[in-house]
């Protein structure tokens, strides 16, 4: 699988996968997309790296308590989003929309707590997907 | 609005979280483990009181109202149910401390159990059908997990069982929910109940039912899908083992109960001959294999199947009495099968094997490990005082007042051969004379206690029969007028 | 009628008082057995306290927690109760004794699980004697199970268990396949389980039901040894002698007949058992085994196997006596509850003695014994008078009462089968008096001075007791109680009227 | 097309439980997977209207839409299948390593 082609291509393809993956990760409050897709997308170029160069090109087992702390980390961030409609007195999970007027370009952007779930769904996906990868990896 | 009905699936869920975040520090985790542990105890009995003095409960997740949102409904049934699972669950928990001894262990062990513990309570509380779905898949995702976590090839081998056939369900829990979405347009469970009374006639309502049957059929190990316990149960680290048999297996009978007696409660007539057919065939083949055992942890896995038969045997007769004297059975058989295998863990760690060859003499290795052991035999066999005993005259005259001679018949028959193997375990493990091999050592204090406190329970449900039982009397009452549950829910739109 | 009284709770915890006295005094013998004397004699003084207001027609009663609508955990003191207490609460006092003399004198292991079960198993009788109804009594009834189950495996050997599991599984397999059932289908019919002298099962339900009911009741009360279920009473013969001795006479067995007692009297009912012809069965199935026992007790060499058989056969009057329906044939049955637990429990003692003293188990080994030990010998013939029913004995006064109540209920049958019975009792009691007073002694036994037995050397050192050469009685904690139980038997047999008036309560 | 799905999922459940009665532990593994998704295939199904058009805000009136419920199940559906399946593979890997087998018959080994 390491020839020289895939090499080169995942070194093309990775980036844009993660690029794309951000775009699914922003605009899947109203559109398609959403989190859990963005960190598939993520992970897939992440795939491609470890295919293309091995696991010892980000020292991914050395890494792996980032992972499990990403994983972690995705899930309390989601897990709080969910009580902080709890708090600001709603139920659980309810979810709060703010309207700001950007700077500069003077549009008015929608900022939805369901997007800061998201991220933590995204955290989380990639977190799983590396640390599952890793995990099959190890034998060879 | 209460938010009292989230909280013992939030607890436990950030629990988890939090437990997550701790890897590193197992004193904070303790410190954790016990605050939150208590604080869903505490939590489900005042939801439970609070039930009970103020009817149903019900709550829109995210503020969307039913039948559009998710939503969380506590009966009386989910109070009991919850609160067995939290007992359950803490003896457990505490158990476990003395049962896994590397660190590394109980940093895995830990946030997984409280993710299922978070699973088993949003079941309960759930009142939509695609919810329940969810639930389930995280209680078992976890449990897949804890089963093969020790890396054991009893385990491996287990988990791959039960995997499949978890997923095997899963796709066929999705079809039936597919179904009846398609049927009458909503998953919401009250709201289904409404659209469904005109058409119960229609065939394929039927057809569902019977699928939903089967579903749940298989996660609480009825019939001719029993074939997955024995191993998953006895291969499964014994805290596991315990929460499996005790609490786990009734998630499947507390769905039937739930689907039975409010979505489809004109089919129950249709398909009472069925449930108590199975209910039957259930507890006499798990009685056989049971007695067929040599290992202490199959003996009371098989069992288990058997009592399940039990459980379903008192749904399946549809009347008040009858669901009353199953759900006490839940209640009793939990806090007694726990125990049991609780007790076989203190085996298995004693001398690395659960095979009753391999053990002897515990009368006098351990005089307190003997009676409690006895205890949990005299319990699950139906001899008074224990709880056990009221559990078996409250469905054998739940029976008799509904005319069913021949199940009636048939569990006195299993209780019979129930008394015969539990009894020759007893002897085997605790009379006979010392094993081959080294000297027994001690059973740490550490895990007996938690098996004392269960069997203290056991014990305590005898002599508190009443109150306990005017609780599932009342629960039964109310799963009975289906419209209370109905209004709780729909009302709020 | 009844007076609201903790007494009868009382009388329980006053032997499970005893039995945590005994745990917590386990590293000093003589202040554990001091505890179970002072259980015992408490316990003694409690239930006589009750006999005068029962004898005026009231009852004490109690409940202690209600378990579901209508199942409580409730006692009531009846006359019919009160002469079992009083019967097994007196021979429990004699029994601590006689257990503390052979207990030692054999240097047995585990005194203290010993002493401990032995107060809860009179705790459990107690608790059945007392119930007041149905759920109660076989609560209890299964304890009483449970705590005996130790006593019987007392020595832990391989035949022990055996012999045990034998006694266990009979007890608890009839009974929850069949007592539970019976008890259950009660509550289903009638609504609740109280004891009442007009019976408790509605008359009109189906009589093939309530046959059932009856025979469920019978065959599921195991510890009655009604014929086919009779088999645990000998295999439960590897017990030491004072857990026969409680068996057979103070708790277990009389537990039995008592349950059926109160089934047929109070559960019934006279009425209902004479419309549903139930009497005659019973009667019927009684002598049969009457009968039966006493053949096999002839063919025993065995002398504890033989009075194993003979407590089948002489149980079996009791229950002939309930079945007779008749007032005097009741009052028949009542009164050999009594009269035979006395006897019984001085045969059994006698046998432990001269175990004790000279190691001897079989009849045939028993030649010239009554030399050596005129005393023990000697009760022992009081004892086998009862059994055979001679008259001055207590035998004679039950089994009067139950040849009237058989002429009362025109089943003159009846006396047929006590008349032979009597005959087969003497056929194997008088062999073994006559083997102990008039044979001669064995040869080489006879050329012995010095005591025989390690057994007795150990008692004779310990004890002081048996001090003379010739006369090899055991101790005096043995010799004495089995006195006072013959002599209590013989006065019950001379004096019946001390009895008499509770019976009269309980027949109305 | 108004065939096609029940075809799909047709031949969703043909396969998989096709896949699902052979030896081999991986064509295990497999056939579980195409079942789960069948049964995504036919949620989807209940929901589905003819060819109308993606549920998304913003467009005007509420008619022609396929119904959103049914995607929204599935979409969790499919989060869980796969983790499930991921979770299966790796375990099928283990029991490969342990029993160097990929009979199922070997595993069954045990007492059932």
């Amino acid at each position: 699988m390491t020839s020289l082609i895939f090499k080169s291509i995942t070194k093309t393809v990775s980036p844009i996968l993660m690029i794309f993956s951000l775009y699914l990760l922003l605009r899947g409050h109203q559109m398609p997309g959403g989190g859990f897709i963005a960190g598939l997308m993520t992970s897939a170029g992440l795939v491609l790296i470890y295919l293309a160069y091995g696991c010892d090109f980000f020292d991914w087992h050395k890494r792996s308590r980032f992972f499990y702390y990403l994983f972690s980390g995705g899930l309390a961030l989601s897990f709080l989003t969910g009580l902080a409609g709890l708090f600001i007195g709603g139920t659980f999970l309810k979810s709060g929309v703010a309207h700001v007027e950007m700077p500069f370009i003077h549009e008015s952007w929608e900022f939805a707590s369901a997007g800061i779930f998201d991220i933590g769904v995204y955290l989380v996906v990639c977190g799983v997907c590396v640390s599952l990868m890793t995990l099959l990896g190890e034998e060879e | 609005m209460t938010h009292l009905l989230v909280l013992p699936i939030l607890i436990p869920l950030g629990t988890a979280i939090v437990l997550l975040l701790l890897r590193a520090n197992p004193m904070g985790r303790r410190i954790v483990i016990g605050i939150s542990g208590l604080s869903i105890l505490v939590a489900d009995i005042v939801l439970l009181t609070s039930i009970y003095q103020k009817g149903i409960h019900s709550y829109q997740v995210g503020g969307w109202s039913a039948p559009f949102g998710i939503v969380m409904v506590g009966d009386l049934l989910s109070g009991i149910m919850l609160v067995l699972a939290s007992v359950i669950s803490l003896s457990a928990l505490s158990y476990s401390f003395g049962y896994l001894k590397k660190e590394a262990q109980q940093a895995l062990f830990h946030p997984l159990f409280f993710f299922m513990w978070a699973g088993t309570n949003g079941a309960f509380l759930t009142g939509d059908i695609f919810n329940l779905f969810v639930m389930f898949e995280v209680m078992l995702m976890s449990i897949y997990a804890l089963l093969v976590m020790l890396g054991e090839k009893k385990q491996i081998e287990a988990g791959f069982k039960l995997i499949s056939m978890g997923l095997f369900t899963s796709a066929l829990f999705l079809a039936a929910a597919g179904g009846i979405y398609a049927f009458a347009g909503t998953l919401n469970m009250a709201d289904l109940a409404l659209k469904i009374k005109p058409h119960v006639d229609h065939p394929l309502v039927s057809a569902i039912a019977m699928m939903f049957i089967g579903v749940f059929g298989l996660k609480a190990a009825m019939m001719p899908f029993h074939f997955w316990l024995p191993d998953v149960h006895s291969a499964a680290p014994t805290p596991i083992s315990a929460m499996l048999s005790g609490i786990l297996i009734k998630v499947g009978v507390y769905a039937i109960i739930r689907v039975f007696c409010l979505i489809f409660v004109d089919l129950q007539g249709y398909f009472q001959g069925f449930i108590l057919t199975m209910a039957c065939i259930t507890m006499f083949v798990g009685a056989l294999g049971a007695v067929a055992q040599t290992d202490i942890k199959r003996l009371l896995a098989y069992s288990s199947v058997s009592q399940i038969g039990y459980i379903l045997m008192g749904v399946g007769f549809f009347t008040v009495g009858g669901m009353s004297a199953a759900l006490f059975y839940i209640i009793s058989h939990g806090v007694i099968k726990s125990s049991l295998f609780l007790a076989a863990g203190i085996l298995k760690k004693m001398r690395g094997s659960t095979e009753m060859s391999d053990h002897g003499d515990m009368i006098n290795t351990s005089p307190a490990f003997t009676t409690i052991f006895f205890i949990g035999v005299i319990s699950l066999g139906g001899i008074p005082p224990s709880g056990g005993f009221f559990m078996k005259f409250q469905l054998i005259k739940a029976g008799l007042d509904g005319a069913f001679y021949i199940p009636v018949i048939v569990a006195f028959m299993v209780s019979l051969m129930t008394l015969f193997y539990l009894f020759r375990s007893w002897q085997k493990i605790c009379l006979s004379g010392p094993p081959q091999g080294n000297p027994l050592a001690r059973p740490s204090v550490k895990l007996l206690i938690p098996v004392g406190i269960l069997a203290m329970l056991c014990l305590v449900l005898g002599l508190a029969a009443s109150p306990v039982s005017g609780l599932t009397q009342a629960a039964a009452e109310q799963l009975f007028s289906p419209e209370l549950y109905i209004r709780a829910v729909m009302g709020a739109m | 009628m009844d007076i609201e009284s903790i007494r009868p709770l009382l009388v329980l915890l006053v032997s499970l008082a005893g039995a945590v006295l005994i745990l917590i005094f386990r590293k000093d013998p003589n202040t554990r057995e001091g505890c179970s004397l002072t259980a015992a004699v408490l316990k003694c003084l409690l239930v006589v306290s009750m006999v005068p207001a029962v004898l005026s027609g009231k009852a004490y009663s109690y409940t202690l927690l209600t378990f579901l609508p209508g199942v409580s955990l409730s006692l009531r003191v009846d006359a019919l109760g009160l002469i079992f207490a009083l019967t097994a609460s007196i021979l429990w006092i004699l029994n601590t004794f006689y257990s503390i003399g052979y207990m030692r004198a054999h240097h047995e292991p585990k005194q203290t699980r010993f002493y401990t079960c032995f107060a809860l198993t009179l705790s459990a009788t107690m608790g059945v004697a007392f119930s007041a109804n149905l759920v109660t009594m076989y609560l209890f009834y299964e304890i009483l199970t449970f705590v005996t189950y130790p006593l019987v495996a007392h020595n832990q050997t391989k035949v022990a268990y055996g012999g045990a599991n034998k006694y266990f599984f009979y007890l608890l397999g009839t009974s929850t396949a069949f007592l539970l059932p019976a008890i259950i289908l009660t509550y289903s019919l009638s609504g609740n389980g109280d004891f009442n002298p007009a019976g408790i099962l509605p008359p009109g339900a189906n009589p093939l039901l309530l046959m059932f009911i009856f025979f469920l009741f019978l065959f599921g009360i195991g510890k009655a040894a009604v014929m086919p279920v009779h088999a645990w009473l000998p295999s439960a013969m590897v017990a030491p002698t004072p857990v026969s001795a409680l068996l057979h006479a103070v708790a277990v067995v009389n537990t039995g007949v008592f349950c059926v007692l109160r089934v047929i009297f109070h559960v019934f009912g006279v009425d209902l058992m004479g419309t549903l012809n139930l009497g005659v069965f019973v009667a019927g199935l009684a002598s049969f085994t009457i009968l039966t026992a006493s053949c096999i007790a002839l063919t025993r060499d065995n002398l504890k196997e033989r009075l194993a058989f003979s407590t089948i056969s002489q149980l079996s009057y009791i229950v002939l006596g309930g079945a007779l329906l008749s007032s005097s044939g009741m009052a028949g049955g009542v009164l050999h509850i009594a009269n035979h637990a006395f006897a019984k429990i001085t045969l059994f003692f006698c046998a432990g003695a001269i175990y004790v003293a000279t190691d001897k188990t079989k009849i045939s080994q028993l030649d010239g014994i009554g030399r050596r030990m005129p005393w023990t010998m000697t009760a022992f013939s009081i004892g086998t008078l009862t059994m055979i029913g001679v008259p001055l004995s207590g035998g004679f006064v039950s089994k009067w009462y139950l040849a009237m109540g058989s002429i009362e209920a025109e089943m003159g049958v009846i006396l047929l089968v006590l008349f032979s019975s009597t005959l087969l009792n003497a056929a194997y009691f008088v062999p073994i008096i006559y083997k102990a007073f008039f044979n001669a002694p064995p040869e080489e036994e006879g050329s012995h001075d010095l005591p025989h037995g390690l057994a007795y050397a150990a008692a004779g050192d310990k004890d002081g007791g048996g001090s003379s050469l010739h006369t090899q009685e055991a101790s005096y904690f043995i010799v004495v109680p089995l006195m006072v139980t013959a002599m209590i038997s013989l006065i019950l047999g001379m004096f019946p009227d001390i009895l008499l008036g509770l019976v009269r309560q309980v027949t109305g | 097309m108004k065939l096609l799905l029940p075809v799909v999922i047709g031949v969703l459940f043909g396969g998989g439980t096709y896949l699902m009665l052979k030896k081999n532990i991986l064509k295990l593994v497999l056939g579980l997977g195409l079942i789960s998704h069948g049964a995504n295939v036919l949620l989807i199904s209940s929901g589905w209207i003819g060819a109308g058009a993606v549920p998304i805000l913003g467009q005007d009136g509420t008619e022609g839409f396929v119904d959103p419920v049914p995607q929204a199940l599935v979409l969790t559906a499919i989060v869980i299948g796969f983790a499930a399946l991921a979770f299966l593979l790796v375990l099928a890997i283990r029991v490969y390593r342990d029993l160097k087998t990929a009979d199922i018959s070997e595993i069954r080994g045990q007492r059932g």
